[in-house]
Order: C-alpha cells, then sequence, then structure tokens
C-alpha cells in the first residue's frame, strides 16, 4: 500500500478519523463565516441609515 | 396618617432607559405633605415609567429617588408600605367577588379586610357580591379604585386613573384625592384629562426628553 | 409571614374556585402513563420493570405543563405588579406561590401514583419509596419549574420555551427519584437517594425563590 | 460613570488592534496542531489511529464548558453592574459554545462506533455534555423569545446563572446514574496517562481552539454593536 493510500486509509479507521477532523472545520469556518456576515450585514444597513440621515439633513439644509 | 412634617419625597437628576430608549435624563421632583404633582406630556414621554421610578418597580439607571432623605431601594418593602399604585390594568379576579378581591389587597396592604366603607367611597357598595367575570371596565375600574380607600397609604401614584370612569366616578375620585391631601397624603398622577385639583404643580416631561442618545454619546 | 399565607390562600381559593385546571395536570399525568402499556404492549415483566420511570417521567412532565400558569395569569391582569409592591418580600411572594401551586398539582400526582404503579404492574416493596421519593420530588420541580416560569414572562411561545429551560434542570431529581424506587424493589437500600432527594429539595428551597423573584423584577421593569 | 453609556468606541479601538493578532495566533496554532494530531503522533496501541479523534473531541468539550462559564460570568457582570458589553458578550459566547459543544457530541460519536461498536454511548461524559447543549438551546432560545433585545439579555443572564449553578449537579447525577446502570467501568477516553507526544498536540488544539473562541468573540461583539446602533437609529426616527 504506498504510503498515500495508507495515509488516508487510517490503520482502517479512516471513515472516522477525517469526517471528526473535516466536520471540525467545516463548523468552525461556517460559524466564522456567519459572524463575518453578522458584521458586514450590520455595517452596510448602518452606513445606509447614516447616508439618509445625511440626505435628510441636506433637504432640510436646502430648504432653510 | 403619622407622617414627621417635611419629610419629602424627592427624585434627583434621574435618568430613565426603557429597553435601549433613553426616556428622560436629569429629571428632578419634590412632594411634599398634602401635595399633588400632574404629570403631563406626550405619549412616551416616560410618564409611565417616572410613576413606576416612585413606585420601585423600575430602577433609574442615574440619579436616586429618596423619601426623608433616603433611597428607597435600600428597604422596598417599607417604600411599599407606605404606598398605592394604579396601573393601566385592574386586578381584578374573575372566579372572586369584588368584596373579595378589594379585602384580599387591603389585608396584604395595612388595611383590615373591612371593605364595605372603602367600596362606598366609589359608590361600587352593589357591586360587593359581585364575582369579577360579570363587571365592565367601568365598575372594573371603581373595584379597583377602591384599594385606596381600603387600607391607609401616604403616598399615591395614579397612572391616569380616570380612563374607563364615567363624570361620577372621577368626582369621587377627586373627593377622596382631596380627603387624602388634606390628611397630609401626597399623589401624584399622569394623566392627559384636565383634573380639577386646586393647588396642584405640573411636571412637564416633554422638557426632559430632549437628551443625547445613549449610544451616540461619545466624547 | 401572615401576608405570604394571605397570597397562598388566595391562590389555593382560585385554584379550588377553577377546580378544572388543577385536575388538567394529574388527567394528563395518568393518561401519560396508560400510553406506556398501549406503547410498550401489556406484558407484566417489561411494565414492572420500566414502572418507575415511567412515572416520574410523567410526573415530571405533568408538573412541568402545569407550571405556566403560576405567574402568567397574574403578569396579564396586573396582580403581578401590586404583588412586587406589597409589603412582604418579593422572594416569599414566589415561596407562597409555589407552595400553593405545589399543593393543588403536585399533591395530587402523588395521590394518583400508587394507583398507576399498581396499573404497571410494580412490584409492591416500591410503593411506600415512590410516595416519598414523589413526595420530596414534586416540591423540588415546582420550586425549579418557578424560575422558569417566571423567566418566560412576557415571551413569545412561552409554553415550549419553558419545557426547554426546565427539563434540563429537572434531571437530577430524575435520577435520583427512579434510583429510590429501583433501589426499594431490589431490596437495596433506597434511603441515600431519598438524602440525596431532599438535598436537593433544600437547595431549591435555599435558591430558586431569590432567582425567581430576580427574574420577576426584571420583568416587570 | 453611568455604564449604561459605556461608549463602546473604545472597545471598538481595543478589539481592532486585537483581531489581526487573535486570527493569526489561531491560525498558526490549529495548523501546528492539526499537523501533529495527524502527522507527528504515534497512534495508540489498543485504538489504533482512532485515537487521533481525541485531539479534536477533547478540547471540543473543554471548550464546551470554558464558554458556558465565560458566558455565566458574563451575565453576573451584566446582572450586577448592569454593563452593556458583558451582555453583548454574553449573548456573543453563546453560539460559539454551542458549536464547540455540537462538535464535542459529533466526535464523540464518531470516536465511539469503532471503540465500543455503537454510535451513541450513554457514557456519563457524553450524556453530560448533552445535556450542556440543551442549557445552550435553552439559553439561545429564551435571549431572543422577547420583543425588547434588554429584556431578553437580563433574563437569559438569570437563565445562564441557574444553569451554570445546576451543571455540577446534573453532572455529580449524571455520573451516579452512570455508575448504577453500567457497573464495568468502560475504556477511560485518553488513558490514564498521556503519552507526552500525545499531549502536545492536544494542548495545542486546546490553545488554538481558545484563541479561536477570542476571534469570533471579538467580531461577533463588533457586530451586536453595530446591530446596537442600528436599532438607537432606528428608534430615534421612531420617537423622534
Amino acid at each position: 500500500m504506498d504510503p498515500i493510500t495508507s495515509f488516508f486509509h487510517m490503520g482502517g479507521y479512516g471513515a472516522y478519523v477525517w469526517p471528526s477532523f473535516v466536520i471540525t472545520l467545516v463548523v468552525l469556518g461556517a460559524l466564522f463565516a456567519n459572524s463575518l456576515s453578522f458584521l458586514r450585514a450590520g455595517e452596510t444597513a448602518l452606513k445606509e441609515l447614516q447616508d439618509e440621515d445625511v440626505a435628510t439633513e441636506d433637504e432640510a439644509s436646502d430648504e432653510a | 396618617m403619622a407622617l414627621a412634617p417635611g419629610t419629602l419625597f424627592t427624585g434627583h437628576d434621574l435618568t430613565c432607559i426603557r429597553g435601549e430608549r433613553l426616556v428622560f435624563a436629569g429629571l428632578d421632583f419634590a412632594i411634599g405633605a398634602g401635595d399633588a404633582v400632574l404629570l403631563v406630556g406626550a405619549n412616551g414621554s416616560g410618564k409611565s415609567s417616572l410613576l413606576r421610578l416612585m413606585a420601585g418597580l423600575l430602577r433609574p439607571a442615574g440619579g436616586a429617588v429618596r423619601w426623608g432623605g433616603e433611597s428607597i431601594a435600600i428597604d422596598p418593602e417599607a417604600h411599599n408600605a407606605r404606598l398605592h399604585y394604579v396601573g393601566h390594568l385592574d386586578p381584578v379576579k374573575a372566579a372572586l367577588t369584588v368584596a373579595e378581591n378589594l379585602a384580599f389587597w387591603a389585608r396584604l396592604g395595612n388595611g383590615s379586610g373591612v371593605v364595605t366603607e372603602a367600596l362606598k367611597t366609589f359608590d361600587s357598595a352593589s357591586l360587593s357580591d359581585v364575582p369579577g367575570r360579570f363587571l365592565s371596565a367601568g365598575q372594573k375600574r371603581r373595584a379597583n379604585l377602591a384599594r385606596l380607600a381600603a387600607s391607609e397609604a401616604t403616598l399615591w401614584l395614579l397612572d391616569e386613573p380616570t380612563t374607563a370612569l364615567d363624570a361620577a366616578a372621577t368626582s369621587c375620585l377627586m373627593k377622596a384625592i382631596a380627603r387624602h391631601r388634606a390628611g397630609g397624603g401626597m399623589v401624584a398622577i399622569s394623566t392627559h384629562v384636565e383634573l380639577a385639583l386646586d393647588g396642584a404643580r405640573r411636571l412637564d416631561l416633554d422638557t426632559f426628553a430632549r437628551q443625547p442618545d445613549p449610544v451616540e454619546a461619545a466624547p | 409571614m401572615r401576608r405570604a399565607f394571605e397570597i397562598m390562600r388566595r391562590d389555593l381559593r382560585l385554584a379550588l374556585r377553577q377546580g378544572v385546571d388543577s385536575l388538567m395536570a394529574v388527567v394528563f399525568f395518568v393518561l401519560a402513563v396508560v400510553l406506556f402499556p398501549l406503547g410498550v404492549g401489556p406484558e407484566a415483566n417489561i411494565l414492572a420493570r420500566i414502572a418507575a420511570g415511567v412515572i416520574w417521567v410523567a410526573a415530571l412532565l405533568a408538573s412541568m405543563l402545569s407550571l405556566e400558569r403560576l405567574f402568567q395569569t397574574d403578569y396579564d391582569d396586573g396582580s403581578l405588579e401590586l404583588l412586587a409592591l406589597s409589603p412582604v418580600a418579593l422572594e416569599l411572594v414566589v415561596l407562597a406561590k409555589v407552595v400553593a401551586h405545589w399543593l393543588t398539582t403536585g399533591v395530587p400526582l402523588i395521590v394518583a401514583a400508587p394507583v398507576l404503579a399498581v396499573l404497571l404492574d410494580m412490584d409492591a416493596q416500591g410503593f411506600v419509596v415512590l410516595i416519598v421519593a414523589l413526595g420530596l420530588g414534586t416540591p423540588t420541580m415546582s420550586l425549579i419549574g418557578s424560575v422558569g416560569a417566571a423567566l418566560i414572562l412576557g415571551a413569545r411561545r412561552g409554553g415550549v420555551l419553558l419545557s426547554l429551560l426546565v427539563l434540563p434542570l429537572f434531571i437530577p431529581v430524575l435520577i435520583f427519584g427512579v434510583a429510590a424506587v429501583d433501589a426499594a424493589i431490589g431490596g437495596f437500600a433506597a434511603r441515600p437517594h431519598l438524602m440525596i432527594l431532599s438535598g436537593l429539595l433544600i437547595g431549591a428551597v435555599a435558591l430558586c425563590p431569590w432567582a425567581s423573584a430576580a427574574s420577576l423584577r426584571q420583568s416587570l421593569e | 460613570m453611568l455604564h449604561r453609556f459605556a461608549n463602546p468606541t473604545r472597545f471598538l479601538r481595543l478589539s481592532a488592534a486585537l483581531l489581526p493578532w487573535t486570527a493569526g495566533l489561531t491560525l498558526i496554532l490549529l495548523i501546528a496542531g492539526l499537523f501533529l494530531a495527524l502527522f507527528g503522533s504515534p497512534a495508540d496501541y489498543q485504538q489504533g489511529e482512532t485515537v487521533r479523534i481525541m485531539y479534536v473531541h477533547v478540547p471540543a468539550a473543554w471548550m464546551a464548558l470554558f464558554c458556558y462559564s465565560c458566558m455565566a460570568g458574563a451575565s453576573a457582570v451584566g446582572l450586577i453592574w448592569k454593563h452593556p458589553l458583558a451582555d453583548m458578550a454574553a449573548k456573543a459566547t453563546a453560539p460559539i459554545g454551542t458549536c464547540f459543544t455540537f462538535l464535542a457530541l459529533v466526535t464523540g460519536s464518531l470516536w465511539g462506533k469503532p471503540m465500543w461498536g455503537a454510535w451513541w454511548v450513554w457514557d456519563a461524559r457524553l450524556t453530560s455534555v448533552l445535556i450542556l447543549f440543551f442549557l445552550y438551546l435553552g439559553y439561545m432560545a429564551l435571549h431572543n423569545a422577547f420583543d425588547d433585545p434588554t429584556r431578553g439579555a437580563r433574563s437569559a443572564a438569570i437563565l445562564a446563572l441557574v444553569g451554570f449553578v445546576n451543571v455540577p449537579i446534573i453532572k455529580f447525577s449524571v455520573d451516579w446514574w452512570n455508575t448504577l446502570h453500567q457497573p464495568s467501568s468502560v475504556v477511560k477516553a485518553g488513558g490514564p496517562a498521556i503519552h507526552p507526544s500525545m499531549l502536545t498536540p492536544l494542548l495545542l488544539m486546546g490553545l488554538a481552539f481558545t484563541t479561536y473562541y477570542l476571534w469570533v468573540l471579538l467580531l461577533r461583539l463588533r457586530a451586536e454593536i453595530v446591530a446596537g446602533k442600528v436599532r438607537a437609529v432606528r428608534l430615534r426616527r421612531a420617537h423622534g
């Protein structure tokens, strides 16, 4: 058995060792991605609100 | 109503936060024996919040509420023993009769449980044996207000007491308040309706609402 | 203390006047236990083996179902505010209401339990210990449940949420309750399990009213 | 100083400085840990290669409990000193703790299958982790069961403290329950004394998970602050 397959074979337990590492990395990655998108969504929403504020202030100053 | 002369019910630089909204900041008040304070202001200006602060249901985000110089938070039970609070809801249990409801609240306060007299002051003596489930909103409100007469309390905190009350009941309430103040009691009422209370001071909450928003209060 | 008894008396009077509501817990308890033979099969030896566990789980679920009403009705009609503003400590108010709740739902469960034990062919040796263990367990469940009931006041979908909050906290009571009965049936000493159950009860009496009062104050703000 | 007005800008500056460090540290530790776990350490003489799952399962279980303790600590600070940042930290920790608990359960069951022949074994530790998972779900469900976020934070904080007091009691009762029903002692995962060459990857993975927790916590805290500002702007508009 050449080294590559033996590496994946994991002494016959590959079907358990690899999924546990893969699932761990996937879950941690997904949590990180979720947190990042949560932050980006908030920032864009805040930016839009602030732009609207600036817009309404400009209109107010035009009318005055 | 043994009230040491000159003891004041005071609020110092009160700041109130409800949920994430600054309701009012830097608010002061002082109520002495026989005083009446009318809380007025737009909806959401914090009238109910101030009454709940005075009752101790709500803790101020800043400042302190004091009774005779001592903060009410130190001994809440003692403060509860000297106040009556009438909120928006009328706690009249459907399964109990009006007399049973009233007797319960009276015995829970400093009253003796004899309630016929109290029912008369709000002319709802006829309702005494009627179970709560048959009462109209106005009758429930009168039964709730009867608590004021059923047991002794120095400080009355009334949150829009005249809602659902007809003219006759409102005048009963005014008479009861007048008697209470004559006996050295204090009253704080939040109201939208013009109330005929001679010598009552007005506290307009709109003047305390214009403060910077907390989240933006960055240096 | 007089005022605490006043509150308890009112709650008991309310429960007896609306008698049907407090019977709901017992009816659910009996129904839940009756379902097991229909599901698992009527063989006496299997039923006897799982009798203690089935009775305890059903008692746990029955007492939890009736917990939501503990503060909710008073919260909705404004009584809770006045109770919090009464000259008696809020912790005592909670204790009075929990005792009233236990008397109206816990005690009927204890009364019904031996009857259901017969239904499940439980060994006669276990009856006395079952009653004693339930006598110690149901008040603990009412106390821990009162914390959950106070936490969900004003929450959306409170009923389902209450079970998710409270069931994990019931697990120690369940484990030692069933262990006590199984020990009695197996001829072993049930005392250690009952001692731990009473320890849990004493701990609950000390901590839960304080936690419930704290969350009631939050909900009234 | 009014904690209520604790301005988040000081925290935002601090977290902006810390973020790159925690990110870099996490990645380095993770790569080193994974390398040692998969290649650097020997197989166990009994369990063979499956022992490698321990390098993920055990740190995840550690973190599950560690996050719950952090959540309870932050809740206590939030309740006692009413510090908004503490409430946010508790809220941000919950999902991270839930993920670690979920990972501990999944890797535990993946480890159990080859060793004990079943996907789920009512082992005392696995059962306690399962109950901890429900405590997390209860916390998060209660947290957003209220329309007013402050109300949700306060209730959930009390639940976190009540839960924290109950965790050791549940652990004790589950262990007792386990000895009652399983007199034969099950092979202890990780063995009595861990071989030093196995210890280093275990510690590395543990450290990697901890720095990962800090990294994602800072991210979620910044997100909570921004969300708070958005709510504040919308609230101010509503009330003019």
